[in-house]
């Protein structure tokens, strides 16, 4: 039998032709309807929260009004009337004690609270896959070192870290971005640690023998043939930091190092409302549903992610695998 | 004065105190200062003075008659010498401590001195300002041998001579701090003396966990109420459990259950939300006991430093505020009276209303711009709009907080002030703004009275001689009137407390031309307490409920 | 035969399809309207290229296609009963007593956590019940006993990790007995194994089946194993059969063109090396290692995968090493590389001394020297384009412009016998054979002086394997590349080398000219290796 | 195994050292002046000087650093004015703000939080690993979905929220549980229990979801190994597939991530312990922060590092149990 009959030979031996790699992402994304949903539902989010100046002028209100016939000063400023003074003029009711416009506040808190949380997953991501490839890829020494600085960041409390950045940064620095870098300068060592797990295995495999018997640097294996592939999992993971932090950054705010007023941010709403939430439920609910929404679409748009990004996910729990795929284990290694 | 100033009996549940019973307290902030010499406040505030009897006392009584000082230890509130410079008192008869020994003078006197020490610092100023050669002495631990401070004599075991640098009339509201608590010298144990402080009063600690977290406190068998008219001491035991969370803490006092019933808290108020909800319950709001501190919060100028030196910035930005809008931030109007004089509405201090710069509930933005206009500011004007840095901390506690600063900036919006907010770390915020090198511009400051006396009150933030170059200065606007000086002196000369009164209000009000503070409220105490919880009494000088009063049975 | 006389066959399928859903209403039918029966205690030997639909049919035979979202149509009857139609408890209890099965895999088809022996035993309760704990783990005992593992007793406490290749797979057995089957259906369940193993295995089973009468089916795509060890044979393709009979009678006379050309790919042992292809071994030494170690880990711990081994290789010529699993041959091959560095010996390339070089200084040797991996999946980076990984070498060495690098990709993949157009394809979109062809040409591109081929075709089944043993033939005529070919194959190290070395436990046995290695072998381990080395044997002899 | 731990030993010496460091570093930068704060409100610049001194607040940090590492090589003698207090190695030093030992306040609050943290982890397991285990079995039904759920209304919700909402619901509303108020294990086990079963139960409710997520994921990835074939192969009940081969393989990541938590809940859980009133290490913690107390800082953050360490040394013990082929190097 000659070379040439190779490609006469059927389809069915070969797995049917599948398109590659973002846009089979996307088609087994798109099989997925709640993952899809949850996309939408985030970009609904990031949309609203971009445009919260525009809606603001639609429903006639402003960030920083206060309005102080609106709540019942005497009561502790509870908002006048039902379902926390919701009306015409404002949709979702008042803040009490201010009776700032909440509509307004929600918007423009979800800009801040999306961006932190991206920003700090952002620094994160970005820390945790230097130091885990780092660590993946370098000697022992180096190794036990990067691995000894992430257990000294987590162990490192949050409170104490932020107020000692707080103070060396001056006050005039933007608040969020300073918070960004607090929550992603602390949080990264689980992206490392999966990163720097995924890259041993990767660097055993033998495209990498590959590429380095093709004379490709350190930098370059690691851009290209390792990065790619720890897209995947980097991704998922990512997608379980974001709502984190959102939490953390309303956790922050609990302790008083979230953003400064009067900038709102859900944290920080939700923070000063969890007394609220007998005397004006509507107060609590709002930036707590929100968050829930946000957290659950996250959540299931990265489990969608996950399963798109990983070819197996097609194949699971199928008793048999094709022997194709049994044949690549490798074969017995002695005792 | 407060509401439930009704019967004489006082607030709290109904029928006559009797004695029994444990009474338990829930507070936020551990006692992890029990030491007298590291107290501030009169008495030490509620917990100490159930253990600490001092020359004199506050009288406990509910509303403005609480603003009285009346003898504790001391047979009465002191014989003055002619200029009020030599103060003389007299112990009681059969006072003692928890193990029975005698109180005598010197024990007094050496509760003083060794509040001197440098390893026990923390109390109040005044002694050291005060006495004779106060400030060199460095308490009785680096001065062994010696025979202590020279300026108070004990010619016998019950006699004390105060010797001071001048006339103070308020000396025997001084004598109500816990430095004027005996200390018997054998059994100070130095810093470790808070542990287990040697009782005077009605209760001693028995247990004292989690430095101050957790306390147990019973009867002193050696206290007689014949000594102490003040002090009921009504329950068999005191248990106090603080580390909580204000929320629970309020929550447990509404529920009430088991030992909840006969709960009080010493130093947690209710919240604008707790009130909203409070206020729609009746037996809630029963159970609710409102006091009166002499306390004033307001915006601080440093006319040192621009554009604030000029007065009609000043007085602009007076007119300009909207008080409403802070009193709603700080909680609304059952929590925070408006305020436009810098003394608190209470008669003890002297109030003498005024109100220079009317700027009605909610500010006169109009009269504001008309002013910036005349310095220059404003839409088209020569400087532009006037942009102005205000210095808060971000602490929530409703004193400098952000929410009172936002509340402002929304004000000042109307009268055209642009107001850039500069939040700082509590520590950051206070070492600040009370340092005269670092002091910004304009500031949320906040002043207490440490008794019930125009004198601590204006003395402090208005007195050129109390600027402090080096520590912490309170006289932010660093005000240096020969005539305003002048006029402290004479008044603490007087030693009729309603005389001197009148005189510290009229100070009041001319200081207040000057625009050197604005002046925004005055915070109101709403306090729950327990369903068990009876003889609530709530006097003005501290503004919350009286814990040697109450009684659970 | 009479219908009278024909006891209720063993296993009786009809018709049999299986439909594997592949997404997007696509779907692959495995199996396509297969029929064949077995009568009880007989053996059925299944062959068929990769992906014919062998182990399709082999998981049908227990229903274990249930609740995957196969599609089943036709009717499966084992020992009587439907096996589609039973409902969950009848299935369970027809697997392990009925009908048994063993894996191909015996690396992964063990609970890596449990000890040997009570996997064994747990099985063995499910279906009987009444056994007591102690009573289980005795039989688990009894057949790891019975199937040869040496001290049963006490290697049952074991874990999998602590059994080599060939025990796992005789516990795997040992499992299956321990229900008494009246069918053991075998998938494979030797491709993992090394040659000698494998004899072992199989010699296990036929014993096995003479003693206790169970029926076998055997799933395979090495003819060789089906030849000694099945009655009757069933040649499969794509699904559907191309040719039933008894076995001598397929091997000797398969009746079909697919059955021949399945037979013809099957690298013979005692074919020799075509003349011509003979490369003149002459010149200066390319590569030579002297005294080559490499130890693994420390202290206690250390494992000593290549051992004192020296070896020469001139330009042009073809070196096969084989060896069992574990003999150090794929250690050797990446220290020849510089893929790995040598404990201790030295190691010169073109008279340089490379054996302790770091990576910067291995620059200039980097393209003279390529390998090519076992494994078509791992070696090919899933996630470019296999023009792209092509490429790479070419970019890093930066002499060539971007469209200069295109077309030389274009051209190599011509050369393997791929359409040049596929540089823009990835590498899933392709077959085994063809993915080896890719990393054969992505080890050509940098013009190397060598390359080391690390078992290339092992992974890859008869037909193809054939297809890449001749395609590297072909590019060593064209080039005079050195080659250095290591398989545990001892047919195809024939084929292609010039010298073969043998290796054991690290350490070179045997080194000589292929055919005096084969004809003449001098060390016994040699002997027991290619005595072991299974043939189509008499039917050869007959062809 | 013996140099195993001799090398993880020393690691973590080298964490908890570079940890003090910084801790140092911070405090050199943070706001506040530890000897004003203990001063009190209304102190004049002599008697700042006076305590500043008394604290050895003038020496330069480098010595203070190297004062802090002989106080807990050998100890360290203070003076209490009336006499001396000696406090043994190793000694963090005494509070700034009330003198108090700072090895006694934290081996006061440290059963505390200890307790909290080791009871929410054994919850969080139990409902994380066990909701994972549930919607791994029946994926796709309504079991999974409710679990889903409520899982991830738990991580959307912070602890603040959560703990309050438990509160009203069982201490207020319903009355079933009394306000919780630490009792210590060895006074009263009984009571011990129940007055911190709400705090575990909230951060249990916090924690648990990605516990679920991770169990479900992992335990997947197992169900779909080559092992759990052979025993389907032989008619073995997907029950005891699900609970003796697959729980067992998809337990190491869980393990990892357990340690993880663990350890940064000993100093991360100050909401928590304020919220339910428990005298731990992060209300102490925050107190100290908030009041510049540098020696009761650094040897909680100690502690809070040892405990990260310990947590990670023990997870790879276990994983190494969990799995005999995972070689401890
Ligand atoms: N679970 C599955 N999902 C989709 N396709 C599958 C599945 N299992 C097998 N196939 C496809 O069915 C066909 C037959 O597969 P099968 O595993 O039976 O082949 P085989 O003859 O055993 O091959 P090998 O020799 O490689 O083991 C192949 O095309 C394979 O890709
Ligand atoms: N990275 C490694 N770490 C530890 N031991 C190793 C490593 N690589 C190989 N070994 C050990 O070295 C020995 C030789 O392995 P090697 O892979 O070279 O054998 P092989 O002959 O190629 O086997 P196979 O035919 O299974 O591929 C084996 O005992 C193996 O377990
Ligand atoms: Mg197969
Ligand atoms: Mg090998």
């Amino acid at each position: 039998m000659s070379a040439g009959t190779l490609e006469e030979r059927p389809a069915a031996v070969a797995p049917p032709a599948a398109p590659s790699g973002a846009r089979q992402v996307w088609r087994r994304l798109r099989a997925r309807k709640s993952a899809l949903i949850a996309a939408a539902v985030l970009a609904l989010l990031v949309v609203l929260a971009l445009a919260a100046p525009l809606l603001g002028a639609l429903e006639g209100q402003d960030v920083g009004a206060y309005h102080d016939g609106l709540v019942d000063s005497a009561r502790g400023g509870v908002p006048i009337g039902s379902y926390g003074g919701v009306s015409g003029d404002h949709w979702l009711g008042v803040e009490p004690g201010t009776g700032r416009d909440l509509f307004v506040r929600l918007l423009y808190g979800a800009r801040v609270s999306l961006a932190v949380a991206a920003g700090a997953t952002l620094v994160q991501v970005f820390i945790g896959v230097a130091v885990g490839l780092a660590a993946g890829l370098g000697n022992r020494l180096v190794d036990s070192a990067l691995s000894h600085l992430s257990d000294v960041m987590v162990a490192l409390p949050m409170l104490v870290f932020a107020i000692g950045v707080t103070a060396v940064v001056p006050s005039s620095f933007p608040r969020p971005v300073l918070l960004v870098f607090v929550i992603g300068l602390l949080a990264w060592g689980g992206t490392a640690r999966i990163v720097r797990a995924q890259t041993l295995t990767l660097k055993r495999l033998d495209y990498v023998a590959a590429a380095r018997l093709g004379g490709a640097s350190r930098l370059r294996i690691a851009r290209r043939e390792l990065l790619p592939a720890l897209a995947a999992p980097v991704i998922t993971y990512a997608a379980i930091l974001l709502p984190t932090n959102i939490v953390t950054e309303a956790g922050m705010s609990f302790l008083g190092v979230g953003v400064t007023p009067p900038t709102p941010s859900w944290g920080q709403m939700l923070s000063t409302a969890t007394t609220w939430f007998r005397a004006d439920p509507m107060y609590v609910l709002l930036p707590a549903l929100l968050l829930f929404t946000t957290v659950l679409a996250f959540t299931v748009l990265g489990d969608g992610l996950r399963t798109a990004l990983d070819p197996r996910a097609a194949s699971r729990l199928r008793v048999g695998r094709t022997g194709r795929a049994a044949r690549r284990r490798k074969r017995g290694t002695p005792a | 004065g407060p509401k439930e100033a009704g019967d004489a009996k006082g607030g709290g549940a109904a029928g006559d105190p009797k004695q029994g019973g444990t009474l338990t307290v829930l507070n936020r902030e551990p006692q992890s200062d029990f030491d007298p010499a590291r107290l501030y406040t009169s008495g030490g505030g509620n917990i100490p003075s159930l253990v600490f009897r001092t020359l004199t006392t506050r009288n406990r009584a509910d509303g403005a008659a609480g603003t009285k000082v009346v003898p504790d230890l001391a047979t009465d509130l002191g014989t003055p010498s002619e200029d009020a410079k030599v103060w003389t008192y007299k112990l009681k008869d059969g006072l003692a401590y928890e193990d029975g020994s005698p109180i005598t003078s010197a024990d007094v006197k050496y509760g003083i001195e060794r509040s001197f020490a440098g390893e026990l610092s923390g109390g109040a100023p005044y002694l050291r300002d005060w006495l004779v050669g106060g400030e060199r002495y460095q308490g009785p631990y680096k001065d062994k041998g010696g025979d202590g401070l020279k300026s108070i004599e004990t010619p016998d075991a019950k006699t004390l001579v105060f010797h001071l640098k001048k006339p103070e009339g308020d000396f025997p509201y001084l004598a109500t701090q816990t430095q004027f608590a005996p200390v018997p010298k054998a059994k100070d144990t130095g810093t470790k003396y808070e542990e287990h402080p040697v009782s005077s009063g009605p209760y001693k600690v028995v247990r004292n966990t989690g430095d101050g977290e957790r306390l147990l406190l019973e009867r002193n068998p050696h206290w007689s109420a014949k000594t102490d008219s003040q002090r009921h001491a009504y329950p068999d035991r005191i248990e106090v459990k603080s580390g909580l969370d204000p929320a629970v803490i309020n929550q447990r006092l509404s529920t009430g259950s088991g030992p909840d019933a006969a709960a009080i808290t010493t130093d947690t108020n209710l919240g604008p939300a707790e009130l909203a909800q409070v206020s729609g319950d009746k037996q809630l709001a029963d159970r609710v006991g409102t006091g009166h501190f002499g306390y004033t919060n307001y915006l601080a100028f440093n006319p040192r430093t621009k554009p604030f030196d000029d007065p009609k910035v000043r007085q602009a930005i007076s007119y300009a505020v909207n008080r409403t809008s802070v009193v709603n931030a700080a909680g609304g109007s059952s929590l925070a009276e408006p305020a436009t004089t810098f003394l608190p509405n209470q008669k003890a201090l002297g109030y003498t209303p005024y109100d220079h710069f009317p700027a009605g509930r909610t500010g006169d933005p109009g009269k504001a711009r008309e002013l910036l206009k005349q310095a220059g500011y404003g839409e088209g004007a020569a400087k532009g709009p006037l942009t102005i840095t205000l210095t808060h901390s971000t602490a929530q506690d409703f004193e400098a907080s952000p929410e009172i600063a936002t509340a402002l900036q929304a004000g000042f919006k109307k009268a055209g002030i642009v107001v850039k907010l500069q939040g700082l770390e509590d520590n950051d915020y206070k070492q600040r703004v009370h340092s005269t090198k670092t002091q910004p511009g304009l500031f949320l400051g906040h002043w207490g009275a440490d008794w019930p006396s125009g004198g601590p009150f204006l003395a402090p933030i208005f007195d050129g001689r109390q600027i402090v170059e080096d520590g912490a200065n309170f006289n932010s606007a660093r005000l240096n009137d020969p005539a305003v000086n002048d006029e402290i002196d004479e008044i603490n000369k007087i030693t009729d407390h309603d005389a001197a009164a009148k005189r510290w209000g009229a100070l009041d009000k001319k200081i207040g031309e000057q625009a050197l503070t604005v002046p925004l409220f005055h915070p109101v105490y709403k306090r729950l307490y327990g369903k068990d919880a009876k003889n609530i009494v709530i006097s003005d000088w501290t503004g919350v409920l009286d814990i040697s009063q109450v009684a659970v049975k | 035969m009479s219908p009278l006389d024909t006891p209720e066959p063993l296993v009786q399928v009809a018709d049999l399809s299986v439909t594997f859903p592949v997404g997007q209403g696509a779907a692959v039918r495995a199996v396509d309207g297969l029929s064949f029966t077995m009568p009880p205690g007989g053996a059925l030997g299944i062959v068929g290229e990769s992906g014919s639909g062998k182990s399709t049919v082999a998981y049908g035979l227990l229903g274990l296609h249930r609740g995957t979202g196969a599609e089943v149509t036709g009717a499966v009857r084992v020992a009587g009963r439907d096996v589609l139609a039973a409902g969950d408890a009848e299935l369970r209890a027809l697997r392990g007593p009925v009908a048994a099965m063993v894996f191909q895999d015996p690396l992964s088809s063990l609970d890596p956590y449990a000890a040997i022996g009570d996997q064994i035993a747990e099985v063995y309760r499910v279906h009987r019940r009444d056994a007591s704990r102690r009573a289980a783990r005795a039989r688990a005992v009894e057949v790891l006993d019975r199937v040869g593992i040496p001290d049963a007793a006490r290697r049952a406490r074991a874990r999998p990790h602590e059994f080599s290749g060939g025990m796992r797979q005789r516990a795997l057995i040992a499992m299956a007995l321990a229900c008494e089957p009246r069918l053991l259906v075998a998938d494979e369940p030797t491709t993992a194994l090394d040659v000698t193993v494998q004899a072992q295995i199989l010699g296990l089973l036929r014993e096995l089946r003479a003693e206790t009468g169970m029926g076998l089916l055997l799933v395979t795509h090495d003819l060789g194993v089906a030849a000694g060890n099945v009655d009757e044979l069933l040649v499969m393709k794509e699904g559907r059969e191309v040719e039933h009979g008894p076995a001598r009678e397929v091997l000797d006379a398969p009746r079909e063109d697919y059955t021949r050309a399945l037979l013809a790919a099957v690298p013979r042992i005692d074919v020799r090396r075509a003349a011509g292809d003979t490369a003149t071994a002459a010149g200066e030494p390319l590569l030579e290692a002297t005294g080559l170690r490499r130890e693994f880990g420390r202290g206690k711990r250390a494992v000593t995968a290549v051992d004192e081994v020296s070896l020469t290789i001139r330009p042009g010529e073809t070196v096969g090493v084989v060896g069992e699993s574990g003999s150090g041959k794929t250690t050797l091959g990446r220290m020849l590389v510089r893929l790995l560095e040598p404990s201790g010996g030295v190691l010169r390339y073109r008279g340089r001394d490379i054996g302790g070089l770091r990576e910067r200084e291995l620059r200039g040797f980097r393209g003279e020297a390529q390998m090519v991996f076992q494994d078509p999946v791992s070696s090919l980076n899933p996630r470019r384009s296999i023009g792209e990984s092509i490429a790479d070498p070419l970019r890093t060495a930066g002499e060539l412009t971007g469209s200069e690098i295109e077309e030389r990709v274009r051209r190599l993949l011509h050369r393997v016998g791929l359409d040049p157009d596929a540089y823009h394809r990835y590498p899933h979109e392709f077959s085994g054979g063809q993915r080896q062809r890719v990393g054969i040409a992505r080890a050509l591109a940098p013009e190397p002086k060598l390359i080391v081929c690390d078992e290339p075709v092992s992974a890859l089944d008869v037909t193809t394997q054939a297809q890449v043993v001749e395609l590297l033939g072909d590019v060593q005529r064209e080039s005079g590349i050195a080659l250095v070919f290591i398989a545990h194959d001892l047919a195809v190290v024939r084929q292609v080398s010039d010298r073969v070395v043998v290796m054991r436990d690290g350490r070179i046995v045997e080194e000589g000219p292929a055919d005096a290695v084969y004809d003449a072998p001098r060390h016994p381990y040699t002997r027991g290796l290619l005595a072991a080395a299974p043939s189509l044997a008499p039917a050869e002899a007959a062809a | 195994m013996r140099g195993y731990l001799l090398r993880r030993a020393i690691g973590a010496v080298i964490v908890l050292f570079a940890l003090s460091l910084v801790i140092y570093a911070l405090f050199y930068v943070a706001p506040g002046d530890p000897a004003r704060l203990a001063c009190g409100p209304r102190c004049n610049p002599e008697q700042i000087r006076q305590v500043r001194e008394q604290l050895s607040l003038g020496d330069p940090v480098y010595v203070q650093y190297w004062h802090f590492l002989q106080g807990l090589a050998a100890g360290h003698d203070y003076s209490t004015g009336t006499g001396v207090l000696h406090c043994d190695a190793p000694c963090f030093g005494l509070s700034y703000q009330n003198d108090q030992q700072v090895t006694d306040l934290i081996t006061q609050r440290l059963p505390v939080t200890a307790s909290l943290a080791l009871g929410a982890m054994v919850l969080w397991l139990l409902l994380g690993v066990g909701s994972g285990l549930l919607s791994a079995l029946r994926r796709g039904g309504t079991t999974e979905r409710v679990l889903t759920w409520l899982t991830l209304a738990g991580t959307a919700t912070p602890v603040f929220i959560i703990g309050l909402l438990l509160l009203m619901l069982f201490c207020a509303y319903l009355g079933w549980l009394p306000f919780p108020s630490y009792v210590a294990l060895t006074e009263d086990p009984e009571q011990w229990a129940w007055n911190l079963l709400l705090p575990w139960t909230a951060l249990a409710l916090i924690e648990s979801a990605k516990y679920a997520r991770l169990t479900r994921s992992s335990m997947l990835e197992t169900l779909a190994e080559d092992h759990i074939r052979t025993f389907r192969a032989y008619g073995v009940a997907e029950r005891s597939i699900v609970g003796r081969h697959a729980l067992r393989g998809a337990l190491p990541p869980v393990i990892a991530l357990t340690a993880l938590d663990l350890g940064s809940m000993f100093g991360n859980a100050v909401l928590t312990e304020t919220l339910f009133g428990l005298p731990g290490l992060g209300q102490l913690l925050v107190h100290a922060t908030r009041t510049v107390d540098l020696p009761v800082v650094v040897g909680v953050v100690l502690v809070t590092g040892a405990a990260v360490v310990i947590a990670n040394i023990v997870a790879d013990l276990l994983y190494a149990v969990a799995d005999r082929r995972v070689a401890l190097a």
